[in-house]
């Protein structure tokens, strides 16, 4: 029974604390893009009160049932994704259900959720969500490619499917694997520009022309679960690049320092590029990352 | 009498009865049609074991039925989506023209993949192979439209497929003097190497045809997308899964066994994967549910191929685990679209919209199965696709990896553009008047919905006949302890379930879908989908904003180059030169009496300078 | 014994001289004569292959002179079945046209049917003779009724077709006869089974150019590839039964006389493989052919060429196993093709041309012919149940256990072609709508009788192949078996 | 007398061959129907005429069998030639008969005589 206590309780932290360090993050990324631009910015804690402004407001309509599932779909995702990835390393708290936290069922548990949003989407009846979730399933089916292929180098290597192994594989060789084979790493964070969807591959969003897509006839509550499980991915994410890429972290300051390095590079990558069109943004991730992908694998079947 | 024999005359007389009890009146066909899938599918699963054995002698050959574990593996397919789809057509044929016709078919091809899956030898294996070929010829043109087309490409694929196989089973038949598939195992390593070649390659482009793997596809859209959607069920469902059945034997007993065959084995992995990419694009492509699906099922079809292929226990344990999943939830599916094509009168992705709230369960179903289809974790289709990328990485297929993982990911595309074809969007007057389609039709549908749910939480209820068919293929014991095949069920210890993780994401949904979905339901008020957020426009009643049109043009634009050449025309314009070729020989008759008695003339001349060879 | 096998040539030449003056007293008699005749031909062929397979061949001279003098004919397990089938098919012919021109007045029907009766007559006597020079009577006795059915609609292009036919087969008449008279010259015989004893002793030019020249003659009415130029025009010209009636009884005729020539008379190595040639390219050649015909009797036609293509493959390849599948091969196309014709016919009735086109939509107008003729079809697609399957199965495996891949190869290559043009116009009976408001003629009782027993056979032999596979493996055994067949010949003591 | 023989041979012999050569280019090459019947007539004439020749016999007698004659029988012409030939001159006549009466035909159908004309059935 306290075994049970002890997970749920395990469960909600780590909850809590992607909740946070996702928001922090999105508010930070505001705060750059802003000072970048030359303005002053929100303050970096403008996401919590988004939030929270977005929570306490009642939602008074709805367009039918996949309508109200969409965002319930996006934070099952979520939360399940988070709760099998390994937060930390050698952590009884954050250790949730990430027996050995496998990279394939991850990759697919992500893509749950926004399926699930893109369902809820479709039944608004607004064009603009369609078009977007189009958009934003075409971009997918291009950044999927190089992440793969990097992920793919790493397990052959290694022979493993498993986070956990390949975290212990960094600690006992004392490498991190971003430097046992780099062009795996640079094919992964060029694909996850596309993952974190910030310009210049914001298409689905696209707020000036799409009305925000997916997420345009969605307010009040339902928003606020649309960005808290966008919060909560964003720290999967680079949880998981950190996990795989830098040895992973054994404490919340490195893992803050970690992820908070690794976030900066797709927000400054956007910062300073306008909005691809769609084809663009699907065939850039068919140009260098994916020879990138290329060269990691024969890396590492050769070498 | 055999209980085998017994279900196949069950079925071949059922069949002919079946057809002529329309005359008396139309119920009473359906019911003995119904009868006559649920009585052979009962007797089958209380009366056959390993042990039943019959044999028929002629003095051509010997026709030999039993049962292995593999075929009974297959005959779960079989049986159950034929009872299943069985019902599905009762509803859907209800008034429509030529049942007879329709249901001895049917009955016929369900009966000879029995027969094929129950042969033990070559000649009743192709015997049932042909006659499953012509039931669903007969069925593929059963509508009418394009018959000359459509249905003689599938035949003469078919045939193609058939008289390969025919080809290798007479010279099987030279070298071992048998038909038996058991004497050509246990002779197999002593042929020469030439033979050791050419009788699985024939055997493969036998097979290959029905398993629509390129090259040997281009009937499977066509085909697929132009039977009736109660058939595709079954087409897609079971039938193709009769050319898996034949390659896993040629696979496991045949090219495992020589050095020589792993060549063969990476082609056809090659292709198989190609194969799936591809056809993919092309599902995105297209605007027909229909032929989306049926694009679709070549694509999955692939998946199982490289499984089965790659040879590795894992990977076949995927492959063949994919093969069930691919029946159930493709066959779902393509009930899915018959209700719809019922109900509204098409299948066109861009006319049909925002039906969800018309026919739920139908959409259920739909959502259930593409979920599955899609192989988004908690159902059936993604132990599949997990246990399939496992064993290619752990075999170093590293690049049949990427194209799977590719084709996996695009297909999310189709997935969600057939969803929201038919069942999101705008709901518009045209389809005001439609109803959920009858019951009938929808039970078969959320039957196969609830079990890949139950599939993919607990694997091991198929996983238990594959191991018992690997098994008897000489391939280790891995029931209970896959893990060891494997590293990623390591820490799940020895078990295959993948239980622990549904009841995870199900509490997680239970608790998000109360807080969002009960909470909100009750205090918010339905709007139509014509109430929605424009820029300031107030959208008329007769304005259809949905996006249907052009759905994936801008991604389909990033992959023109790969879809410009499509092998369907070259193979077209192939047949076409032939047909040219032709009829310049038929000039050869001229209709002048003269030149033929001149031909007459030059014959002889020729018999007799050649005429020293007759002496030999 | 029951009966004699003289019977078979004499009985039906009687008829025909009888049957004119019968029909002056009464007019049906012209009709239910010739086919109690036929009926009678069958039951006796019956009757003698139950004493055969008992006590061996019967070589019934005639005359009293004792070969190699005298005449005689033989009816072995190999001829006995080929007369069996034969006459089956002649009666099956006379069924189906009993009611034939009914309405138009006596004489024609007159000729018709004493005219179908000569030609199984010769047909059949071509198969019983043991001696070369009767075989060229009887050729003849076909050949001249095959031109007075061929012509026998005056409306039609028909003495086109019956000139063509007259033409080829006067030119190989002649040179049936040079040959002839080469043996006779040499070897100073005409008796088949002296012949063959005494063969070695001539000399190899002679022999050759003899050979040669019998190849070219009975290649004619065999259907071979350059010398069948005449025989579509004959199948699409003449009445539709007659169509059956060629590709039934009389090719298969001519296929037994090469056979026995190559089998029997000649010692030649070489002359099996000039069997496959000529087999394949006449196979190759007509099947392409059948797939770009608009007309149906002419793709039947060409068909049905075809298929005795693949038959004089299967006699090529040597084998006992490719005796037995040629023999099966006869058989099935026998009774398909002829199945084929009937239905056929009136699925075209009426028609000036007798287009492909004109069947659209038939599955609604002529349930019963229409079905027949799909059975039909895919029986000669050699599609399982049916029994085309196992002939062709027969002939793969014969040629795969003499090693021929290639030759398989390519009979399956075009056997996809075949399926191709036979499917193309199942298809138009059954899913093409009928535009034409051309009256359809629904077939008469007995001739669906006729056609029905056929397609029981097709199935019957489909499912349960043992039940001719006894004859045929007897007919095999004795026609590779050639001293056996001297021996019974010449030392016949009576 | 030997060299006499040799040339009666050849003669015979040569002049068959001659008739079977001139019938079949008659046959072959003129295209009128009647001319191609008679260029038909004229080839069976020819093996007719090889039939006889190979049955003769110099000095030979009728092949009669009867009682006092029997050492004659080694200079007996040979009698099967002679049936055979019979034989086939009555179907060679039936066949032109059957040819005449096609040709009759023929014309009042297409108005033509000439072969190369009369080609309705083809391909």
């Amino acid at each position: 029974m306290e075994g049970i206590l002890m997970s749920i309780l395990g469960a909600i932290a780590t909850f809590l604390l992607a909740f946070v360090v996702g928001m922090t993050y999105g508010g930070i990324r505001r705060k750059v893009i802003a000072r970048v631009q030359n303005r002053y910015g929100p303050p970096i804690y403008q996401n919590f009160i988004d939030a929270f402004k977005l929570f306490s407001k009642t939602t008074a309509v709805h367009h039918g049932a996949m309508h109200l599932l969409g965002p319930a779909f996006l934070m099952v995702s979520a939360v399940v994704a988070l709760m099998i990835i390994p937060v930390l390393r050698d952590n009884i708290w954050f250790t949730n259900l990430n027996f050995k936290g496998d990279l394939i069922f991850l990759i697919y548990i992500m893509t749950f959720g926004p399926l699930g949003m893109a369902l809820g989407a479709g039944q608004t009846g607004n064009p603009n969500s369609a078009i977007g979730v189009t958009r934003g399933l075409s971009q997918m089916v291009g950044f999927e490619i190089p992440w793969v292929m990097a992920l793919v180098a790493l397990m052959i290597k290694y022979n493993t499917t498993s986070v956990v192994d390949l975290m212990n594989v960094q600690n006992e060789v004392g490498q991190w694997l971003i430097f046992q084979n780099p062009f795996a790493f640079v094919a992964a964070i060029l694909a996850s520009l596309g993952m974190f969807r910030y310009a210049p591959f914001n298409i689905v969003g696209a707020p000036t022309e799409l009305a925000s897509g997916p997420a345009s006839e969605n307010g009040g509550k339902f928003l606020f679960t649309m960005m808290s499980a966008g919060s909560v991915f964003a720290f999967v994410k680079l949880t998981l690049l950190v996990d795989v890429f830098f040895g992973g972290a054994s404490n919340l300051i490195e893992l803050v320092i970690k992820t908070f390095l690794l976030y900066m590079i797709p927000v400054m990558y956007g910062v300073v590029n306008p909005r691809y069109r769609t084809e663009q943004a699907v065939t850039y991730f068919w140009g260098w990352p994916l020879l990138f992908g290329f060269l990691a694998i024969i890396y590492s079947v050769y070498f | 009498m055999n209980i085998i024999i017994l279900i196949l005359i069950l079925f071949f007389l059922g069949a002919i009865i079946t057809a002529f009890s329309g005359k008396i009146s139309a119920l009473v066909q359906d019911i003995l049609f119904l009868i006559v899938l649920v009585v052979p599918a009962v007797l089958f699963f209380t009366g056959v074991d390993m042990n039943t054995e019959s044999i028929i002698t002629f003095s051509q050959a010997q026709l030999t039925f039993g049962m292995t574990p593999l075929s009974y593996y297959f005959s779960l397919i079989v049986m159950g989506l034929a009872v299943l789809a069985g019902f599905y057509t009762v509803g859907q044929m209800n008034g429509k023209k030529r049942k007879g016709y329709y249901y001895l078919n049917y009955i016929l091809s369900i009966g000879a993949m029995f027969g094929i899956l129950m042969s033990k030898d070559f000649i009743s294996f192709f015997i049932f192979w042909e006659i499953m070929t012509w039931a669903s010829y007969l069925i593929v043109i059963y509508n009418g439209k394009n018959v000359q087309k459509i249905g003689i490409k599938y035949f003469v694929m078919s045939a193609i497929g058939a008289y390969a196989m025919l080809m290798a089973i007479v010279l099987i038949h030279s070298i071992t003097g048998s038909f038996l598939i058991t004497d050509l195992i246990s002779e197999y390593t002593g042929m020469t190497q030439g033979m050791q070649l050419l009788i699985p390659a024939l055997l493969l482009i036998g097979f290959g045809v029905k398993a629509a793997l390129m090259p040997l596809h281009i009937w499977a859209p066509d085909a697929y997308s132009n039977a009736p959607m109660s058939y595709t069920a079954i087409f897609s469902g079971a039938l193709s899964k009769m050319g898996i059945y034949g390659m896993v034997i040629v696979f496991l007993s045949l090219l495992s066994k020589v050095p020589e065959g792993a060549l063969i084995r990476d082609i056809v992995a090659w292709l198989a994967a190609i194969t799936a990419a591809i056809s993919t694009l092309w599902a995105i492509k297209q605007d027909d549910a229909k032929r989306l699906l049926a694009y679709s099922s070549i694509g999955q079809l692939g998946y199982i191929i490289i499984g089965v292929a790659i040879g590795t226990p894992m990977s076949i344990i995927a492959g063949l685990f994919l093969a069930f999943m691919h029946g159930v939830f493709k066959s779902a599916l393509f009930m899915v679209v018959g209700a719809v094509e019922k109900q509204t009168g098409t299948t066109d992705l861009t006319e049909v919209t925002g039906l969800i709230r018309k026919m739920p369960w139908t959409f259920l179903a739909a959502l259930i199965s593409i979920i599955a289809l899609a192989g988004i974790p908690p159902l059936g289709g993604f132990v599949g696709k997990w246990m399939l990328y496992e064993s290619l990485i752990l075999s170093d297929h590293f690049m049949l990896v990427i194209l799977v993982f590719f084709s996996s990911t695009a297909a999310f595309l189709y997935c969600y553009k057939i969803l929201f074809g038919f069942f999101l969007g705008q709901e518009e007057k045209e389809w005001a008047h439609v109803k959920e389609a009858p019951a009938i039709m929808i039970v078969p549908m959320v039957i196969l919905s609830i079990s890949s749910i139950v599939l993919g939480t607990y694997p091991q209820l198929i996983l238990k006949p594959i191991n018992a068919a690997m098994m008897s293929f000489g391939l280790p014991d891995t029931y209970g302890n896959l893990w060891k095949e494997s590293i990623l069920f390591n820490k799940w210890g020895n078990q295959i379930a993948l239980a622990p993780i549904m009841y995870g994401i199900m509490l997680v949904f239970v608790i998000v879908t109360i807080f969002l979905f009960f909470r909100n339901r009750s205090r918010t008020r339905y709007v139509t989908t014509k109430d929605i957020s424009t820029s300031g426009e107030i959208i008329k009643e007769h304005e259809n904003l949905t996006f249907s049109r052009g759905f994936f043009q801008p991604f389909l634009r990033a992959v023109e180059p790969v879809m410009k050449r499509q092998i369907d025309k070259y193979m077209l314009s192939f047949a076409k030169g032939v047909e040219d070729l032709f009829e310049f020989t038929r000039r050869i008759y001229n209709g002048n009496g003269q030149t033929y008695a001149i031909y007459a003339m030059i014959f002889l001349i020729i018999l007799l300078m050649f005429g020293k060879n007759l002496l030999g | 014994m029951v009966g004699s096998p003289v019977l078979f040539v004499a009985i039906p030449l009687l008829a025909a001289f009888i049957i004119p003056l019968t029909g002056m007293i009464w007019k049906n008699s012209v009709r239910i004569i010739p086919g109690l005749v036929l009926a009678f031909m069958f039951a006796l062929s019956i009757s003698l292959m139950g004493y055969v397979s008992e006590h061996g061949t019967i070589v019934e001279v005639i005359a009293g002179w004792k070969p190699p003098i005298g005449i005689n004919l033989v009816f072995s397990p190999f001829t006995g079945f080929l007369t069996m089938l034969m006459t089956f098919l002649g009666f099956m012919v006379w069924l189906y046209s009993y009611k034939f021109k009914r309405n138009v007045d006596f004489e024609p029907s007159m000729k018709y049917f004493i005219l179908l009766m000569l030609l199984v007559t010769g047909s059949v006597g071509i198969v019983l003779t043991g001696d070369i020079f009767n075989m060229f009577v009887f050729i003849e006795i076909v050949s001249i009724s095959g031109y007075g059915l061929t012509s026998f609609y005056t409306r039609r292009d028909s003495a086109e077709a019956a000139f063509k036919f007259l033409f080829m087969g006067a030119i190989a008449s002649t040179f049936l006869l040079i040959a002839i008279m080469i043996i006779y010259s040499q070897l100073g015989t005409l008796n088949i089974a002296d012949i063959a004893e005494k063969m070695p002793l001539m000399d190899n030019k002679l022999k050759v150019l003899s050979l040669v020249f019998f190849i070219l003659a009975i290649g004619v009415e065999a259907e071979i590839f350059p010398l069948n130029g005449w025989a579509p025009d004959v199948y699409t010209q003449a009445p539709g039964p007659i169509g059956a009636a060629f590709a039934g009884i009389v090719v298969k005729a001519a296929i037994y006389a090469s056979v026995r020539l190559v089998y029997t008379m000649y010692d030649f190595g070489g002359a099996f493989d000039l069997f496959i040639i000529i087999g394949l390219i006449t196979f190759i050649v007509a099947e392409t052919t059948a797939l770009r015909q608009d007309r149906l009797k002419r793709m039947l036609a060409y068909s049905s060429i075809g298929q005795m293509g693949l038959v004089m493959i299967a006699f090529g390849i040597g084998t006992k196993e490719g005796v037995y599948a040629a023999l099966f091969l006869m058989f099935n196309h026998a009774i398909i093709k002829s199945l084929l014709f009937f239905s056929g016919s009136y699925l075209v009735f009426n028609k000036k041309n007798k287009y492909i086109k004109h069947v659209n939509g038939m599955g609604k107008y002529l349930p019963i012919t229409s079905v027949l003729f799909t059975i039909g079809s895919f029986a000669i697609i050699g599609l399982p149940p049916f029994s085309g399957f196992w002939s062709k199965l027969a002939v793969l495996t014969a040629a795969a256990d003499s090693k021929m891949v290639i030759l398989i190869a390519v009979i399956l290559i075009i056997s996809i072609l075949e399926a191709v043009y036979y499917l193309r116009v199942v298809n138009r009976i059954y899913f093409f709508d009928k535009k034409e408001k051309t009256e359809t003629q629904k077939p008469s009782i007995n001739a669906l009788i006729a056609m029905i027993c056929l397609g029981i056979i097709v199935l019957v032999i489909g499912f349960y192949p043992d039940l001719i596979s006894g004859y045929l493996d007897r007919a095999a055994t004795d026609l590779m078996d050639k001293g056996n067949y001297i021996k019974e010949v010449l030392t016949i003591n009576k | 007398m030997e060299k006499y023989l040799d040339i009666l041979n050849v003669a015979i012999y040569g002049s068959a061959v001659l008739l079977m050569l001139i019938g079949l280019y008659g046959a072959l090459t003129k295209k009128s129907l009647i001319k191609i019947v008679l260029g038909l007539s004229i080839l069976d004439s020819g093996v007719h005429l090889l039939m006889i020749a190979i049955g003769y016999l110099k000095d030979g007698t009728a092949p009669i069998f009867s009682a006092g004659n029997e050492e004659k029988m080694s200079v007996m012409v040979d009698p099967i030639p002679q049936a055979l030939v019979l034989t086939a001159i009555v179907i060679g006549f039936g066949v032109t008969a059957v040819a005449i009466s096609l040709v009759i035909r023929l014309y009042r159908h297409h108005n033509t005589l000439r072969i190369d004309e009369i080609k309705k059935l083809k391909w």
